[in-house]
């Protein structure tokens, strides 16, 4: 446990909100100590508001790591992080 | 195949890009088909009922252009296209504006009619853009609609 | 809806057509899906396997033109379209000039691809246009392939 | 019979060949007396060669009074022409 945290503070990722969720969290971009991502939505659960958070929870809000999405439901993948990583919050996209 | 993606605030030309792609492709040419989406002034977004004054696109650049990539790339896979254009604007736009081009040319006319479609469907769908209308009304953002996934749907058949 | 129906010898500009219908309509537009079909050097015609030179358009100056109006007519009662404009080359012209264009402006997007998509396949099998292939290995009458006609006849569900 | 023919001899038809068909037949344009389509189909078989009048039958000819298609098989219709009638003859037509 100790040992985890020691590991966690080391690893730096950026945390992006685009679009209706970069206005609700209030912010477009986070420096977040994570290695994980377990420890990423309990940083962010204590760094945003509670609606903020719960927002980047809804159904509908997919998770992209190095600009990739994360396939299938990304709350229960096992996500690692290295330091230097961009993890993207996006809300339902739409162009055209 | 030739694949061009431009995503930009500026606004793009439509001629130039069907001027060049005729002299890089010449007579295998056959067809070219196109499309121009445009601001309309009509409010489609949270149906405030508010005439449009402006539309804000957002993107996140690098992960835009992929996701765009991967939709020419399927598109490539599916049917026998020469090149496929895509100029994707962002940033704030009036209306009448032009919001996007998709441009296709095939040897084949069935081809690059389906290939443009295509193309549009999933930008509709997949891209990664955001898209805020803002009206005298108030401001919102416009997702895409249930149409628009039964459409983007259909080619998976 | 506007209906513009060409028929001539001499070139045109898509960019020309293309401004003017934007600037007719304005912010009514929000797509417009366009058409350009273009003199191929391959052959289509008899099968003799030799490198189209130059393709001849021939017309019934009148019948003609009723004949895509009738096309039209069917466009704009079957899908909300704000303008169709149509020019369609005759005489002869070489590999890579164009022949024909179809530009479709709708206040939606499905209305314009399938507004432009139909008149095409109806020009194919239904306008009264002849097509004389001239290859170095002597000329041949193109006709609308059966794939053509079953294209068009899909319109009818 | 003598009646008829008087009056077929007063009414003067534009008879129009097209793309292949003018081709075959060697001409384009014909002023035929003919005050129907059977008169007109005994003048032409009179007038013309005869494999270039066969192809006039054939059946993906069709025939335009007017500038309008003649519905279903033009070969059993009665027409009745007016003088200065166009009547064309076209073969499968193909734009685009």
């Amino acid at each position: 446990m100790s040992q985890n945290s020691v590991i966690k503070s080391e690893v730096q990722v950026d945390v992006k909100f685009f679009a209706s969720l970069r206005e609700q969290v209030g912010t477009a971009e986070l420096q977040i100590s994570a290695s994980n991502l377990e420890a990423l939505l309990n940083a962010l659960r204590a760094h945003l508001s509670e609606p903020g958070f719960e927002l980047l929870l809804s159904p509908n809000i997919r998770l992209a790591v190095n600009q990739d999405l994360v396939e299938g439901n990304w709350r229960e993948a096992s996500l690692v992080f290295a330091s230097g990583d961009e993890v993207a919050f996006l809300p339902p996209v739409t162009g055209g | 195949m030739g694949q061009h993606i431009q995503i930009q605030q500026h606004d793009f030309s439509v001629d130039e890009i069907y001027t060049a792609m005729r002299q890089e492709y010449g007579s295998e040419v056959g067809a070219v088909a196109s499309f121009v989406g445009l601001v309309r002034d009509r409010n489609a977004a949270a149906g405030d009922g508010g005439d449009v004054q402006t539309l804000t696109l957002e993107h996140y650049p690098g992960m835009t252009e992929k996701s765009i990539q991967k939709i020419l790339d399927h598109a490539e896979e599916r049917w026998p296209l020469l090149a496929i254009h895509v100029v994707h604007r962002v940033g704030t736009m009036a209306p009448s504006e032009q919001i996007v081009l998709v441009m296709v040319a095939s040897a084949h006319r069935d081809a690059a009619f389906a290939g443009a479609q295509y193309v549009m469907d999933c930008l509709k769908t997949e891209a990664v853009f955001w898209k805020n209308e803002q009206s005298d009304l108030g401001q919102g953002w416009v997702e895409s609609t249930h149409a628009d996934k039964i459409r983007a749907k259909q080619w998976d058949n």
